[in-house]
């Protein structure tokens, strides 16, 4: 029954395949994670400014004109470019697409929130 | 009165055979699922309507099908056997790769990298189908070709095949897409199964706000460790990349369109098509049937759908083993999404979660093993590729 | 001063023939009909600038025009010997048709299954131009091709001249789309000469609605139903119908965009220019000058002419005769729209009946014999290929 | 003057060719009509239902309200998404095209009418 | 153990060189300039991925690389290969000039058409640079080649180099690709050298406004006359009017719209990406090292620089000459935009001026010399393949 | 050091390369200066008529209205056709570019200035 799979030497292949998947992979989490590590170490001086800057900016504006500004750049943006019909769709607290107004207008939002 | 003798011989009414009629009923009925239950119908129906095409029977010696080139002895090559060249080239899945990676969002993946674990686990099932197939007597190229449909990736298979086994090409292909397109009736039993009531219910806190470095980098570095580890797998990955960076870099947006629409678009239309169109029921070469209706595809379907059952049990299994060690538990269904058809199976998990907590969304979790998948099952093919060529 | 002479020598000047001027103005005269006169000007636009292109004298042996390919002993394939390509191995007519398809409404068709028969009638005029160019002393091949013209469609008579009589093509195509742009002028004559006053006011009642599900089967129907009777429509035909099956489905939108617009437009220009570019007006092959001014393109003209009249004189007849047993007596002048020239010819004959009853709108009407007509050429088409193949 | 006809076979080829496009198209007349006929037959129970409940639906919403809406999603789907450029434009009665927002607006109407 | 040795000697790792990575770091930095800098963005970006995607090292016998085809040995054409054949066959540069074509104005040129004369003297430099190249040894089809870099136009050099000099085409690719994207660094000094504080001040007049009906012949006198000068220019100088054609005509403007978007975005990301993948470092081919990293490379970048500034000089100079004889006199800035580099060139200039006098708006004028740049090299590119073919 | 140059005939082929482009842009420069001239005489009796015409049906027109219109077009423009994406962007006293509402906007006022 294993005849095929043994003069094939299957059992080796299929084994060292999964080894090699499972590193790669690994390898590649890894090194995001370093990168990751490596950039918020980096930026955690630069934030530290824009923290006691763009609040106050964002806290100049009331939430509802945010709103009304967001929606006119929102169709500004679906008149002037087109949208890219994208297949996958995030439902997830703030959205994270920049294809989306969402996102800049959710950045500033969520600045208000972690004061 | 001779003439008209002729022509109705040149019609396909005389050449009609039953297992014609089969395979059109068939292409009917994936018509019939893409558009009556909206099973991927941007694949199913243009390859429902392949199979009718490919699937009318026409007098041998006129250029038309897929397999009338003149390397096949037809005097010219048939323009549906132009657009095959497409699929057996292999140049239409890293096209389409690349109009995918320009619609794609890794966000998630990058948020919480482990989860690119539950995509390797997903994997599994490659391998051991691959075994499976070796048992049944194909050899290690049909084998390896047949294992990939677990990585419910429709491009990775046909290129995986086209390199190694074009012959399977047909069937391999119109199978990983069966199962992609009937995701939600295969994965939920399945996750049912290996899922304790409890576990279901787990809620992921969540991920962390992704930068646009962050973005723009992470294509960049998938590229140079995916090819070093299997450069086999760089005509797929390399292409998804691209498209990803393309999208991702804020500065060539006008490219990403172009990228995940009309390329992507046209590159969809002609390979389902063409694939629906290489399934003559019966097809002879030099006086043996390699047509589509025969034991063999049966075999390839009764293997696809294994593996596609081992890789999603290998995700589930994973995610709990990885709970042993986490702090925060992660929720197991999510080992699920690791097959990846994208973004079905990620649909599937928050749509089963759902059932058993209404305000549990796992979408966006299950979206990192989802597209960790992918690269996943392209490493996979690279692999087969180094070790098969 | 020796270097100058040669690359005088190598300038288009030196090598300038009356006969390329003419072109080059026959050239300008396309895109001025094409601007000024709105002639079908997607297609007369690149095809006349292709013919400016295409007569531009170089010296032998540089690999520039359509002609120029290593099997012609040029030492590499030139750019636009790609682009023609496109047209001689048959590829760009199918594709153009899936763009059409995803842009075609068939419902006055769907809604009057008996106009078809109009369609059919038209087609008349290929089969009596075929014994036309057979007496003229023609090849059966050549004669097909040059009979096909009648059947008032580019694609299709692009497609059938480059599987029986690729030498033609050149002319033939020209011809054809000639002849469409001037359907406004061709048409009305013939309109006047075959129907009294009171038959071009004849009112039709309008169409029934047509259901979706009708709009999605109809498209499967006709491929199988056409491809059945004449294999050889198979690209054509299967091509369009797939291309309205993306439309009408409702599942496949962003494929039917894509196929109706990037895709078709892309193919539209390559094809019209190579087209136009094939037009050289002297070019010897052994000894033997094939070029565009010679006495058969003259001849091809006569006969396309011919075929485009006895078409549309057909489609006339055949509605009188069967408004001999209808209750609903038909407006004959849709007759004429039987050609199709879509959607030109259906133009012609609103704009022709609101002269003699301007709140008596027929377009609708007339859309289901025109577009009956694109099937019916297109089954011609198969009927040829099954034969002379 | 027929030699080349005759030698050639033309007048058969003609004929049978004539007779094919016909017989073709015949039969895709003919299979259209046969589903229309059972679809017709099939969905008479179904409509009966539709034709008691949709028209109260459609009659409480005025007319000019309608048509706002209609606009409005008009506008919706020129802006969200790209409108295919119909080469083929149909002018009649009630549009068919399901590209125009005319055609939901239309069938409406048109139940209102056969009332 | 064996198998996973097998499978390591397989991996990329095994077969990294130090000249790899510094490639790989090269195409990291043109990423970095692309999206940071934004220099040419939609070209630097997909050329800087192609870059690192071609000097992933793999395992001789797997056909992954641009040149791994059946005619150089490997088992199949492999994918990038098949891309890299669109440029290779020179196809692609003609495709670009259309799209080009339908996104250019050249009302500027019409209403100037003095402004011509500076688009000539730019392309000095490519012949002073041929003659440089000859200096150092290349033959004249590589010296050629080497020199049309100063013609400052992008698809123009990879025509010619795939006309002339393939095995050459990589590095003279990149280096004209890259020095377009540094204009702005490469051009200001030598304007700055070469104009006095008063020149720079010069305003000039507004031009006249240019009816539709000239820029509807502009298109066609072009290609006739240019065409006729140096036929050898007919794939370049007749895509580019086609396009423009297409969009002046005011009548295809659905057809401009898929050539200067669908059409010109998938060519400009297939053409970078495998032009990119062509910069293996290190490629041997009977022995012979011929990859990127060698002293011709060098020896190109150097004599492209050249090229460049030559060219820069040329326009500035003969401006100024041209000022010796004009009433109004104009800016001799605006004959750095010679060059082409459209529109970058014509920015640079404008940006320039400005910084002397900030309401000399100078962009309007400096368009005109920069699109008879891009006529200019593309006539030159003609003169060299009648020549040297 | 000239010896490759000599040999391969450089100068006279970079000599005579110079002269040809020069010759084929300043031919086009002709052409189309002649063209220009040509036109410009056939239209002067033309424009005459339409001078007088035009001006007073612009000048009918409030500038802001012409501005509202202008606007309203424009957008129209956007949503129903999609733009064309100019890698060349001109800033001119006015626009030429048919692709912008400014064209037939600007033509009437510069009517109105020359005036
Ligand atoms: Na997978
Ligand atoms: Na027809
Ligand atoms: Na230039």
């Amino acid at each position: 029954m294993f005849e095929n799979i043994i003069q094939n030497n299957g059992f080796n292949i299929a084994l060292s395949g999964i080894l090699v998947v499972f590193s790669g992979l690994t390898l590649i989490a890894t090194t995001i994670h370093l990168f990751n590590k490596v950039f918020e170490r980096l930026h955690r001086g630069a934030t530290a400014e824009s923290d006691t800057v763009l609040p106050k900016k964002a806290a100049a504006i009331p939430e509802d004109v945010l709103a009304a500004i967001t929606v006119a750049i929102e169709i500004y943006r679906k008149i002037h470019f087109e949208t890219l019909q994208s297949q996958i769709t995030f439902i997830h607290g703030e959205q994270q697409s920049a294809w989306k107004s969402g996102y800049k207008y959710g950045q500033r939002l969520s600045t208000l929130r972690k004061q | 009165m001779d003439m008209i003798l002729r022509i109705i011989e040149t019609t396909g009414f005389a050449n009609l055979q039953w297992s014609n009629i089969i395979m059109i009923v068939v292409g009917c009925i994936a018509i019939y699922l893409a558009i009556v239950k909206n099973y991927e119908p941007l694949l199913l129906l243009p390859i429902g309507f392949g199979v009718i095409v490919g699937n009318i029977p026409y007098l041998q010696g006129l250029p038309i099908g897929v397999y009338d080139t003149v390397a096949n002895g037809a005097p010219q090559n048939s323009v549906f056997s132009l657009i095959y060249w497409g699929v057996t080239s292999g140049i239409f899945p890293p096209l389409i790769f690349l109009g995918i990676g320009a619609l794609t969002d890794f966000s998630s993946l990058i948020s919480s990298p482990k989860s690119v674990l539950l995509g390797a686990a997903a994997q599994v099932g490659i391998f051991v189908t691959y075994l499976g197939a070796l048992m049944l007597g194909f050899t290690n190229q049909e084998a390896a070709s047949i294992g990939i449909i677990g990585g419910a990736d429709g491009p990775t298979s046909i290129f995986l095949s086209s390199q190694l086994a074009p012959h399977l090409l047909g069937p391999i292909a119109i199978a990983a897409y069966s199962y992609m397109a009937l995701v939600p009736l295969i994965q939920p039993p399945i996750m049912k199964l290996m899922t304790t009531l409890k576990e279901r219910k787990i809620r992921m806190k969540p991920s962390r706000r992704v930068s646009k470095r962050e973005k723009i980098l992470f294509p960049i570095i998938v590229v140079i460790v995916a090819a070093l580890i299997a450069p086999g797998s760089l005509p797929l990955i390399g292409m998804l990349m691209l498209g990803n960076l393309l999208k991702e870099s804020g500065v060539t947006d006008r490219l990403a369109k172009t990228a995940g629409n009309a390329l992507l678009d046209t590159c969809t239309i002609l390979l389902s098509f063409a694939v629906g169109a290489s399934t003559q029921a019966v097809r002879y070469v030099d006086g043996v049937n390699v047509g589509f209706l025969t034991p063999r595809s049966l075999g390839i379907f009764f293997l696809g759908l294994l593996s596609f059952g081992i890789a999603t049990f290998g995700g589930l299994l994973f995610a709990k083993f990885m709970n042993l060690f986490l702090k925060d538990k992660i929720n197991p269904l999510i080992g699920a999404a690791g097959v990846s058809a994208v973004p079905d199976s990620a649909r599937v998990v928050q749509h089963f979660a759902r059932k058993y907590d209404k305000d549990n969304h796992l979408l966006f979790h299950a979206m990192a093993p989802n597209v960790a998948g992918v690269i996943g099952s392209a490493i996979a093919a690279g692999v087969f590729i180094a070790i098969f060529r």
